[in-house]
Order: structure tokens, then C-alpha cells, then sequence
């Protein structure tokens, strides 16, 4: 993996955790530091799968 | 009774009592189209009934219904699509017409909570729905071609 | 035994049943009153250990033993499953032919996918606040990734579901269920019960005791569950042939 | 009048059932099926029930359809295979 490469799956990650955070953000009632920590491990969670999904469709 | 039930009522019978007589009457095309049609309607009269109810908490079934209802008619889209192949099922008139009605249920609902996050999350389940039901339209209409085995 | 015989035993049964449906119909409370006595002690118990949701509390701290039942259901249901839908000796697996899909259908499910992945995991997680809990938010994520067969064709899901790790995860969440059940015991109450963790603040994340956690638990079981249940279903759909000639 | 919305819900999910049972072919069913599920998600809502409604939601617009599409596909390359 080159660093450009690496800079690309950089910010594809980074874009979908920052969308799938706010996501989490809307659909909770009332914001507290658990909520935060739990909203960005899912988030995580989903940029991750979103990545690998994307990767897998475009194998070929 | 008030009149975001009524509402919901009114959709419910009209929108979700034809899509059963679709359904359940006449060719393979007719029927997955208006498989698609029944979710954007129970889908818009469960938002109603949760601001008619005034529980917010029963936005999230609205919520699962826009994200999984369209996953359904993709499953029967995809493994249908030999059947489809003969007749088209393509409605893009009754399609834009649900189309509209979730747009103004959605519309109405954001009006009713007023600006914050109540709204973007109506707002957020208007799309899902809204574009759910479009892609799913056009999934039946020949999404899928050269589906051999796979 | 004549069709006609037969027939007449099965309008015998079907009167009876009939009859003593509609003689308990006459003995049912009104429709909607108002005396909830079941009800009634479920939501104190409930609000006494600040679960916001009772139907949470009840599913996983009142009747947590009944959950632990299901589960185990759910999880002999699969392993039949497994095991009826194993590849037989005469059959082999065929690689299917790639599908074209529609360009804005393939969009929508890598979209989707991730979206509607997050919102399995919210109602799992938010099971003792909202209406929710672990089997629906598990049920959502495992859908999720099946949009990758929808929209694009099985490779590409075998691509990122090793059906390994969903199967050991799936042993492990039900064993993690019996583990929380069994420290209520070890810490010299009873099994299952709600008395390990502080209850916490109503109507956050980290209230309810033990609830949460069951939750977690129970919606890992249901996803892994049925990730490997449609893994079985769709390699005999789409993958295992019979052999030519047997 | 406040109960008509229970009474519609009601009348659809009996309408949507009988037609389940009276629809021969199983592809068919399964489209009818996913009706049914939705119309049973909407009666526990009326009856005030979101939890079981949003399991009977989360079981049936989606993995109940996968499953029976999935086993109809299976029978039907199987018939194919033979016929040849």
C-alpha cells in the first residue's frame, strides 16, 4: 500500500464515521458522554463495513 | 381521536386496502409493484400515528420500515427478475403519486415538531423512504439482468 | 378410513373448539378497561430499577430465564439448520455467474448498508429506553449485510462475512448470557438477577442494571444467528449443485 | 369513533391472511406474506404494543421474504435439473 492509497482509505473512513456519527446524533433524545462514546464505537463499526462492502463490490 | 390518527385511518384504508387488492389479484408484475407501494403507505401512517399517539419513540418503527421495506421488494426484484424479464413491471405514475404523499406527510410531520432533532430524524426517515421506494421502483423495472444462478 | 369418516371427525373437533371459543369469549374482560393487575406491578418493579422501557424490564431482568429459553431456541434452530443444510457427498458447489445490477440499485445498498447497519445497532442499544432490543436491532444489522447479495451478487457478501467468526461469535454471546446469569449467583443472589450493577440515572444509556448488557448480548446472539442461517439458505440457493446423473 | 383505526387495521390484517391462504403459488404467498407482516406491525402499534410490532416489522419486510424466495429458488433449479 503506497501512502496515497492509504491517504484515500483515510478519508473514505473518515467521511463515513463522521456521517454515521451524525446519523447516530439525530436518532438519539438527550446527548451524554456515554451516549458520545457508544454513538462514535458504532460509527466506527459502520465506516469499517461501509469500506469493506464498497471494496468487495468493485473486486473486479 | 384526532386528526393525525384520522389520517392514518384514511391512509389505511384507501392506500394500504388497494395495495392488498394489488397484491392479491392478477399478473406477477402487479403484485411486486404493489408490494412496494404497501411500505411507503404503512410506512407514512405509522409516522402519523406516532405524532397522533404523541410518543416520539414510535418514530423508530417509521425508521425500520423506510430502511427495511425496500430491502424486501429488492429481495423479491432480484430473485423474481427471470419472471419480470416477460412483463415489465414498471408504475412510474403510481410511484411518484406515493411519492408525493409521503413527501407531504413528511412535510406536515417537520411542520408539527418544529425546528430540531425530532425534525432531521422525520426528515432523515422521509428520505430513506422516499429514495428506498424509487430505487426499489426502478429495480423491478429491469434492475437486474442476466440473473443466472447467481 | 373414509374421506367421508374423516371429514366428520374433523367438523366434530372443529364444533367443539368453536364452542368453547365462543363460551371463553363471553368470560373475557372488556376490551381496553382499565384494571392492568399483571401491569400494574411490572411497571413499579420496572420504574424501581429505572428501566425506562418495562417491556425491556420485563424481557430481561422480571422474565430474564423466559429470554434465555428463546435464545436457546433460536440458537437449536440454527444448529438444524447447519447441520440439514450441510454440501452432501454427491453434491458440489458451482461458482453462480456474476449479475449485472442496475447501476442506482448497486448505489443504494453500499449506501444503505452502512446506514442501515447503524440503526440496528441504535434500537439494540437504546433496548431498555426506546421500543427496541436486542432480538429487533439484531435482526436490522443482519439484514444489512445481506443488501451486499442484493446488490451485487453472493461473492461479493462471501467476501466480507467469514461465516467462522459469526458462528463462534454466536456461541459466545449465548454463553455470555449464561455467564451474567451466573455471576448474579456467584455474587450470592439468585441466577439472573438484577442486582449487580448500580441502577443508574432514569432514562440513560447506562441504566437498568444488568439490562443492557443482556441486551448486548442477546442482539449479538440474534444477528450472528441469522447471518449463519441465511449463509445456509443461500449456499443451497445460489452455490450447491446436485451431481449430473445421481 | 377512536377505535376505527383498530377496526381498519384489524380488517386488513384478516383480508391480507385469507388472501395468504388463498394464493396457491408460494412466490405469491411470500408477496402477500411481507402484506401481512406490515398489517400486523400496524395492529400492535394501534394496541399500543411498539416492541412487538417493531419485531413483527424487523422478522417480516425483509428476512421472511429472503428465506421463502431463497427456498422457492432452491425447489425450482432442483425441478429444472430433473426436467432436463
Amino acid at each position: 500500500m503506497t501512502g496515497r492509497t492509504a491517504l484515500a482509505a483515510a478519508a473514505e473512513l473518515l467521511a463515513w464515521w463522521v456521517a454515521l456519527a451524525l446519523l447516530w446524533l439525530v436518532f438519539i433524545s438527550t446527548v451524554d458522554t456515554l451516549e458520545r462514546i457508544v454513538g462514535a464505537s458504532v460509527a466506527a463499526i459502520g465506516a469499517l463495513v461501509a469500506r469493506a462492502g464498497r471494496r468487495a463490490v468493485t473486486w473486479r | 381521536m384526532n386528526g393525525w390518527i384520522l389520517a392514518a385511518t384514511v391512509l389505511l384504508a384507501g392506500g394500504a386496502g388497494t395495495a392488498l387488492w394489488g397484491v392479491a389479484t392478477g399478473p406477477l408484475s402487479r403484485r411486486v409493484v404493489a408490494q412496494n407501494l404497501s411500505t411507503s403507505v404503512v410506512c407514512a401512517s405509522l409516522l402519523l400515528l406516532a405524532q397522533g399517539y404523541d410518543r416520539t419513540a414510535y418514530v423508530d418503527l417509521g425508521l425500520l420500515l423506510a430502511v427495511l421495506g425496500p430491502v424486501g421488494t429488492l429481495v423479491f426484484a432480484r430473485l423474481l427478475a427471470e419472471d419480470l424479464t416477460d412483463d415489465r413491471a414498471a408504475a412510474w405514475g403510481l410511484t411518484w403519486t406515493t411519492v408525493g404523499v409521503d413527501a407531504a406527510v413528511v412535510v406536515a410531520l417537520c411542520v408539527a415538531a418544529g425546528p430540531g432533532r425530532a425534525m432531521v430524524k422525520l426528515l432523515v426517515v422521509g428520505a430513506l423512504l422516499i429514495g428506498g421506494n424509487l430505487v426499489a421502483s426502478r429495480a423491478l423495472s429491469g434492475g437486474f439482468q442476466g440473473v443466472r444462478g447467481g | 378410513m373414509s374421506r367421508f369418516f374423516r371429514l366428520r371427525v374433523l367438523a366434530f373437533g372443529g364444533a367443539g373448539l368453536a364452542a368453547l371459543l365462543v363460551a371463553a369469549c363471553f368470560d373475557l374482560p372488556g376490551f381496553g378497561g382499565g384494571s392492568h393487575p399483571y401491569g400494574d406491578r411490572a411497571v413499579r418493579a420496572s420504574l424501581a430499577r429505572r428501566t425506562a422501557n418495562v417491556i425491556s424490564s420485563v424481557n430481561f431482568d422480571q422474565r430474564a430465564y423466559d429470554t434465555l429459553g428463546e435464545m436457546s431456541i433460536l440458537f437449536a434452530a440454527v444448529l438444524g439448520c447447519v447441520v440439514l443444510l450441510r454440501q452432501n457427498r454427491d453434491e458440489h458447489r458451482d461458482r453462480p455467474e456474476p449479475t449485472e445490477v442496475a447501476l442506482p440499485v448497486r448505489r443504494y445498498a453500499l449506501l444503505v448498508l452502512p446506514v442501515a447497519l447503524v440503526t440496528g445497532l441504535y434500537v439494540i442499544a437504546h433496548g431498555q429506553l426506546s421500543p427496541g432490543g436486542g432480538f429487533q436491532g439484531g435482526v436490522v444489522a443482519a439484514t444489512a449485510l445481506h443488501l451486499l447479495y442484493l446488490g451485487a451478487d453472493y461473492g461479493a457478501l462471501e467476501r466480507v462475512r467469514p461465516i467462522g467468526v459469526f458462528e463462534v461469535t454466536d456461541s459466545l454471546a449465548a454463553c455470555s448470557y449464561l455467564v451474567l446469569g451466573l455471576a448474579g449467583v456467584l455474587a450470592g443472589t439468585a441466577f439472573l438477577a438484577n442486582t449487580l450493577l448500580p441502577y443508574g440515572t432514569f432514562n440513560t444509556l447506562s441504566s437498568g442494571g444488568t439490562v443492557p448488557l443482556l441486551n448486548a448480548a442477546i442482539g449479538m446472539e440474534v444477528a450472528s444467528a441469522v447471518v449463519v442461517l441465511l449463509a445456509r439458505f443461500l449456499d443451497q440457493a445460489v452455490e450447491i449443485e446436485e451431481e449430473k446423473g445421481s | 369513533m377512536a377505535d376505527a383505526v383498530i377496526v381498519v387495521a384489524l380488517l386488513l390484517t384478516a383480508g391480507a391472511a385469507t388472501a395468504a391462504v388463498a394464493v396457491r403459488d408460494p412466490a405469491r404467498q411470500a408477496l402477500v406474506l411481507s402484506l401481512l407482516g406490515l398489517f400486523l406491525g400496524v395492529v400492535f402499534t394501534v394496541l399500543q404494543a411498539p416492541d412487538v410490532g417493531l419485531s413483527q416489522l424487523a422478522v417480516g419486510s425483509a428476512l421472511t421474504p429472503l428465506l421463502i424466495m431463497l427456498s422457492v429458488r432452491k425447489v425450482r433449479r432442483r425441478g429444472k435439473e430433473g426436467g432436463k
